[in-house]
């Protein structure tokens, strides 16, 4: 790629640091996978991710019961693997999280629920977390559903 | 009044059904809080249970909350110190219980 | 790496009523960045100038695109965190 | 920081609309600039009258008459959106006003997002 544009005038320091915001759920949208590829790539180019952040269908990827078939990827054991790995937090917003079933063992017994299923290292919390990112540094960037 | 006039209500507290709350039933719970429900509690109850028919929700965080109140009744009460006094722990969270509106999504 | 005033993420298909919307707010200094289904567009004529406009090669290569687009207008998932990283602004459709 | 929420699908068939206006929300909340965009069928959330106890729904027009208290900035309607959907300014909620969408409008924010 070596394209180039006429200079411009205002040149920002380039992003040191991103918050990927996943909205698209796993196996019903590309947006896991796509996100995990950018994390990589992002962490190999010393870029900084300060935070995932799973809103709307996204928090499905925090489940721990999600079982694709042995020869499918299994794209939350692969989120949880890579977050763990490279010591980033993911969080899964309470709100989405609570109205599709994702619950964690407090929000279980505050409840009064049967089960918890949310997979370490995801932690749920509110939206507070995402403006905390919205109004840092941070470069956010967004993982949608295709369509 | 005795318990058994109290309706069902989940483990926080708050009414499983907001329609039976009544003005008895807010001091029932409100007694659980050590609250004895005054002339200034009650503006702020009026308040919130107006606010929930009029967008039906409540103020989904404290903040929110706060901002509501100060943009109904000003200064002097929109701030997290007054209603702190009123409704200790989570203002908004208390009042909520007392107003016989549903719990508070914890969304921020 | 290319400097854009704003990028723009589509990763929708050209029926897609936000595909129609992204293509509306494509500024003069902006650039796009086709991923997922939005590499399907390439296929298409696009208004916007061949200089600006890129392709994630992974989904381009998942469609059997590749070989449509010139090697200028492919991008990799680095060349994405650079775009983005460059960026004054990014808009994901 | 300012941010622009944008809203682009219609009310009720799905929880998109209400998760951006949680954002926009949640922004106001720590009290950061926010302004909610309509544009595409999203316009359909600002239509007075609306009614959802059948449905078993919230209004979204009552949620979102909530949005200036909180502090939100600006309920905005893309102009061409509301032509299409037959909306003209006396059919739409009171605190909105009809604007052009384009980079001349986004770029006016430092960050633009949709919830979903």
């Amino acid at each position: 790629m070596s394209n180039s544009l006429p200079e411009q005038t205002k040149t920002p320091a380039p992003a040191g640091v991103f918050t990927l915001v996943i909205t698209g759920a796993p196996y019903s949208s590309q947006a896991p996978q796509t996100a995990l590829h950018f994390a990589r790539a992002a962490l190999a180019a010393n870029k900084r991710i300060d935070r995932v952040f799973l809103y709307g269908d996204g928090v499905h990827l925090a489940s721990s019961l999600s079982t694709p078939p042995s020869d499918e990827l299994n794209l939350s054991e692969a989120w949880a693997g890579f977050m763990a790995e490279n010591n980033i937090p993911g969080v899964a917003c309470i709100a989405s999280a609570l109205r599709r079933g994702l619950v964690n063992e407090s929000e279980m017994q505050r409840h009064e629920l049967s089960a918890f299923n949310l997979r370490a290292p995801f932690e749920i919390a509110g939206l507070g977390e995402w403006v905390d990112s919205a109004a840092s540094e941070s470069r956010v960037l967004y993982f949608h559903r295709g369509s | 009044m005795t318990d058994t006039l109290m309706p069902e209500r989940n483990n926080e507290g708050f009414l499983e059904n907001a329609e039976h709350w009544s003005p008895k039933v807010a001091e029932i719970i409100a007694r659980d809080d050590g609250i004895d429900l005054l002339k200034n509690h009650w503006e702020i109850i009026s308040f919130l249970r107006e606010f929930y028919k009029q967008h039906e929700m409540s103020p989904p965080s404290n903040r929110l909350f706060v901002k509501a109140v100060k943009e109904a009744f000003g200064e002097a009460k929109g701030n997290s110190i007054y209603l702190m006094q009123l409704f200790p722990g989570t203002p908004a969270k208390t009042a909520c219980r007392i107003a016989g509106l549903p719990r508070p999504t914890n969304c921020l | 790496m290319t400097r854009f005033k704003t990028l723009h993420i589509l990763n929708k298909p050209p029926e897609h009523a936000r595909y129609r919307l992204c293509l509306s707010a494509i500024g003069p200094q902006d650039g796009l960045l086709l991923t997922e289904n939005g590499v399907l567009a390439i296929t298409q004529p696009l208004a916007i100038n061949k200089e600006r406009c890129f392709a994630l090669a992974p989904d381009l290569e998942a469609r059997g695109l590749l070989s449509h687009v010139s090697s200028d207008q492919i991008a990799s998932f680095d060349d994405m965190v650079d775009l983005t990283a460059l960026a004054e602004n990014v808009i994901s459709w | 920081m300012s941010t622009l929420i944008i809203i682009d699908q219609p009310p009720y068939g799905s929880w998109e609309g209400r998760e951006a206006l949680d954002m926009a929300f949640s922004l106001a909340a720590f009290d950061q600039p926010v302004s909610l965009l309509f544009c595409g069928a999203g316009v359909n959330w600002l239509r007075k009258g609306q009614d959802a106890t059948t449905i078993q729904q919230k209004s979204v027009e009552r949620n979102l008459a909530a949005a200036p208290v909180f502090g939100v900035e600006a309920l905005l309607a893309d102009n061409k959106a509301c032509d299409h959907y037959g909306l003209t300014e006396e059919d739409l909620l009171d605190p909105v006003s009809i604007t052009d969408f384009g980079p001349e409008l986004t770029s006016r924010f430092d960050h633009v997002a949709f919830a979903g």
